[in-house]
């Protein structure tokens, strides 16, 4: 059990603060959050100046560009960048994230040139087309039909919950290339597709969650021709492909959102003081016990980026744990904030109440919190599967 | 940084495992349990004692100089975990913490015992007290291997002396060690009972129970062993207040999987709940380590 | 929406009230609760005193031997012999609530004769023989065997949580009666008996309980012979024999916990301002909500008896969603006890730590909290049976 | 004793539903979300007011001799029930208060408001307040039905003036249904939505999280009829707390049933859940409501 890190960690971290610190004051205004190029453009520019000073694709392999940096490196990247303020991954998340790692696994040394380099640099941005509106918890049973015409799969279909779909070059795309039937479960028939984004048959229609903003949208897909070279891995096994990356998380996700809520805390805790608040002992103790919450959350991060340094890859189990205790306790946070800000908690213009609205979906997003205990039961604790 | 468990932290947890089940297994607990001396007259198994003594559960920190084993804090709560699991009894953390102090109590020779709030644990069976114990006056246990005793007015001020920040972290560290045995029980029922025709464990009700205990359990764990590395106070009575909570609420949701097996006097499970509310009120009780958490924010 | 009783009503509370007032002081000391034999006495010399002042079998119909009380006025019954502190029904509970009425609605006329006047007099008490070790949650799949031969059936197994088994005179027992295979379900081969508890072959042994008492027992049967004439019901029909009391549950079944609860409640308020407890917000406020929690249980009480007061019988659907409140509410009723208490909680000298050891049951008996819900989910709302 | 509702006022509780089923349905609420004037802008419809007023919305409780219905505290719980359910906008509970002591709000000609602690609603749209609005600042509301602003320092002492009782006890009932009707569309949602080939209402996660929908549902009924039969101001907080806890709850509970499709501004779940949070705010508040229901505890 060993919290320190080691000299070259901390000569990683020296670095990067002294960076960023030279680095976050010369950047240009954020852009509003309703101006999609403005944000592409942002994103993109930062990803750019990562990339110059060679933190881009900082944990990727190093024959796909990157710099194979270790789990606990990544986690001392995430945890600085967001303590000093710095921009998030926006537009490039599922480049760098998803997509990227996908191709670096699972593609043809040509598909990697191609498409590897982009992400890097800023130059290209993906989006996610995996959900449709049929085919949320049960992503298996997606039905995005492709049909092989010659040197192309012919794409019908629509796809939800695709961000940045306005702004991105390409959608790394789940398709059914093969009908399900009695002999052919749903996830054996999927393909994995890089579809360009101006290919003649898509189209983008902004999706307005509670929250009143448009970070999601709605694609639909009109016999959308993409060359059979854009496919990743083998037709019909673009379920395994997609795991492959799903399973590369090396307990860093949510290492950003995991800061992020312990300054909010300290910043409840100085509005509860600053407005009376803090003289109520349920307001106070809560407070208290979110404390308690998100420290032991940070220790659970940097026990799965310990377990991921060592064996290489963290299941999806220890993330199902992690998520199910975060994202509630992140709505606790909200709701916590609400009681801080009494009355005021009905006010959009405090950060805290958009944020609250926001937070509705972390127990539903990449899996509900119901998929996440039924993964803990059945794959932790081997509990037998229900019928 | 390297958060997992180093090759000799694993020894130990399974040595002291092994030892427990040797000298404390399912048997001895029941006999300690159903024997004649439950209760207000619980009398100390003095033999295990030594025995604790003679491996270094109570020396486990005491440098080697001083005939001790020389280790810290993580793997005392290592230990800890251990007892807690096994529902080992008697005042193992007072006795740890006097290793140093009270001659006798690193080689489990003397039984030390401590105030701690209002309360001290086995006042009879214990040698030395640390802490004042004037005016005790005998409590009916509902846990039936902890005798209890109230000293009326000792509800010290708000600091705490300096032992108690190691006795709350070496107590989370039993409570983590019941919650993680109660999922593991749940499970194990769960996946052996059958109704309707099906292992209960099959239907989704009871497998999100689990999972629940697991997620409390597993949080609890980063949250003890994080405090056992850095030490601070107020990690510490975080991780009081998640693993007093998954030690409480675990037991209770493994009750509730037993069904009525759980409630009845032959099934272990609460015990872990009553041993667990004795914990729980140790300090820093749920209160005090919301307030003092609370505190720290800044 | 009408909670004022009418003139008959009132009278009926006032002449109990005066009645309960005289006798209650002439009433001998309450046994030790060890004492079975001590218990029985006390519960059957109230209940002969009830039968001599004409309150005995209050609600069982007149046929009976009954007053055809309406459920308003059994709720009248509970609530003022409940605040009046008098004797609980105790040992007569099972002959009064359940065999009997079972037998009423469903015996012969001899069996009716036989059975109905010892249960009102306190002369005769039964016990339940339903549950077994491997049939809890689902009783239907019982196996306690009874094989006919001649005039007697000659029943083997064993059952369990039977309260007052050592003193009772009678036994209501469900027995399987036709083995269960692919074309008999489980609830179709059963039969109801009284069992007399003196017969040979029957041995109890007390079930202690995590509280450290014998409020139960369990119950051995050892080719024991019960004469066929003491079969209620036809053969094999035992589970809609039984189901007919249950459905007679006229909303009454809690009224005098919720009456305790709301005076234990009180105490608690009390016993906090005593000890300075009461200054801490948390536990203030908690006792607060439960103040609300228990007020609106004891007008869910009157919703249900009125239900039944007009449709005759509250279906199970609203004693499932009843009892699921009520029996949370009442663990955290000690809960909150034990906060009250500081580490006072931890003594058995006091009550409420008793009673919260017993409070861990609510959940549990009578139906889970899991089944409960099930039963709502699916009778209530109708949502799909899961597979 | 018949605490059922009578036929009368089943017959009013199907008028009230059918009336703002025709006038208020699913569309005419959309419109009005989805409108121009929602926020700080949005616009009370006052021929919608008109038409409540002359079907005896805020007249229910007035003397017939004053052109009243007639009717008493149950009847109107009844119809801000209806209400609740149907979200139907504007300063319902202010307007139906003042029926008997400002000019037109019974018939609907007036529109009236008030201040609630802090919050005011609707206070552009209304032709009068009760209370002192002075120095009121416009707030971003989070409903997007409910304008809101603030009145700095406004929160008034510990006794809250003479119609916060029977508006606390309107707002409870408000709140009683849209629990109801949120946990309606859990439910049919949950019938109709199929995941891993069978409608998720067949998964028990999703059945139990319904039934504890319907619990509260059903308690917070209890509670609120009773409170409205007696009137008494304890019981009515207790109603209060439990409506509020009923209707934020079963919103969530609610879209998480509908999963990603709850989290989209088409679904109305959201709505009722902004709403609850709304009306939560109104005297008394979850604590307000629990130290009065404490204060009565002798």
């Amino acid at each position: 059990m060993d919290l320190t890190y080691t000299e070259e960690e901390e000569e990683f971290r020296a670095r990067l603060r002294a960076w960023l610190a030279a680095t976050l004051p010369g950047l240009p205004p954020r852009p509003d959050p309703r101006d999609w190029p403005g944000r592409r453009a942002y994103d993109t520019a930062w990803q750019r100046r990562l990339y110059d000073a060679g933190y881009a694709g900082l944990h990727w392999p190093a024959d796909a560009g990157g710099h194979g940096a270790t789990p606990t490196q990544h986690l001392i990247f995430l945890e600085e960048t967001e303590l000093a303020g710095a921009p998030y991954v926006g537009a490039n998340f599922v480049g760098l994230l998803h997509a990227g790692p996908t191709i670096a696994a699972e593609g043809t040394r040509a598909q990697c040139s191609r498409w590897l380099p982009p992400i890097l640099r800023g130059d290209e941005i993906w989006c996610q087309g995996f959900s449709e509106p049929d085919a949320g918890s049960d992503l298996a049973s997606l039905r995005t039909r492709a049909v092989r015409d010659g040197d192309a799969y012919v794409v019908t279909g629509s796809k939800i919950w695709t961000s940045h779909a306005e702004v991105a070059d390409w959608c790394e795309l789940l398709v059914r290339t093969r009908p399900v039937s009695a002999d052919v479960p749903g996830h054996r028939g999927i393909t994995w597709l890089a579809l360009p984004m101006n290919a003649p048959g898509v189209s983008v229609r902004p999706l307005r969650t509670l929250a009143g903003t448009t970070e999601f949208a709605e694609m639909f897909l009109d016999e959308v021709r993409v060359p059979a070279a854009h496919r990743v891995g083998e037709e019909n096994d673009g379920w395994r492909v997609t795991m492959v990356t799903l399973s590369f998380e090396r307990g860093t996700a949510f290492v950003g959102e995991v800061v992020a809520c312990r300054r909010t805390l300290r910043a409840l805790a100085e509005a509860a003081r600053g407005n009376g608040r803090w003289d109520d002992q349920e307001v106070r103790r809560t407070l208290g016990r979110l404390n308690a919450e998100f420290t032991a959350l940070w220790r659970l991060t940097q026990w799965n980026v310990s377990e991921a340094q060592r064996a290489g890859g963290v299941p999806g189990n220890s993330g199902s744990v992690f998520k199910l205790r975060y994202s509630h306790a992140r709505q606790e946070l909200y709701d916590a904030a609400a009681r801080v800000l009494g009355p005021g908690g009905l006010d959009l213009s405090h950060d805290w109440t958009a944020d609250r609205l926001s937070s509705l979906s972390y127990t539903i997003a990449a899996g509900t919190s119901q998929i996440q205990r039924n993964i803990v039961a059945e794959r932790v604790l081997g509990l037998p599967k229900g019928r | 940084m390297d958060f997992r468990l180093t090759d000799d932290q694993r020894a130990l947890q399974e040595g002291v495992r092994k030892l427990l089940e040797g000298r404390f297994g399912r048997e001895r607990l029941r006999a300690a349990v159903d024997g004649p001396g439950v209760g207000p007259e619980a009398s100390l198994d003095r033999a295990l004692w030594r025995e604790l003594g003679d491996a270094g559960f109570f020396a486990l920190r005491l440098p080697e100089r001083d005939g001790g084993v020389g280790l810290g804090l993580p793997e005392a709560v290592l230990a800890f975990e251990e007892a807690g699991r096994a529902l080992l009894p008697g005042p193992l953390v007072a006795t740890h913490l006097a290793a140093a102090t009270v001659p006798g109590a690193a080689t489990g020779e003397r039984v030390v015992t401590r105030v701690d709030g209002e309360l001290v644990e086995w006042l009879d069976a214990a040698d030395h007290v640390l802490g004042n114990a004037a005016g005790a006056v005998p409590v009916r246990s509902v846990d039936p291997l902890t005798p209890l005793h109230r000293v009326p007015g000792a509800a010290g001020g708000d600091v705490p002396e300096p032992d108690a920040v190691p006795a709350a972290l070496l107590t989370a560290a039993e409570q983590l060690g019941s919650a993680g045995r109660t999922t593991e029980a749940a499970v194990r029922y769960a996946g052996e009972r059958e109704q309707f025709g099906r292992p209960i464990g099959s239907f989704q009700a009871v497998k999100h129970l689990c999972a629940r205990m697991l997620v409390r359990t597993e949080t609890a764990r980063a949250a003890v062993y994080g405090a056992a590395v850095t030490g601070e106070a107020v990690e510490i009575a975080g991780a009081k207040l998640l693993a007093d909570d998954a030690a409480v609420r675990n037991a209770r949701d493994c009750l509730q999987v037993h069904g009525g097996m759980g409630f009845t006097w032959e099934a272990d499970v609460h015990l872990h709940l009553k041993r667990a509310w004795v914990r729980a009120e140790r300090w820093p009780t749920e209160r005090e380590a919301a307030e003092l958490l609370a505190a720290a924010l800044r």
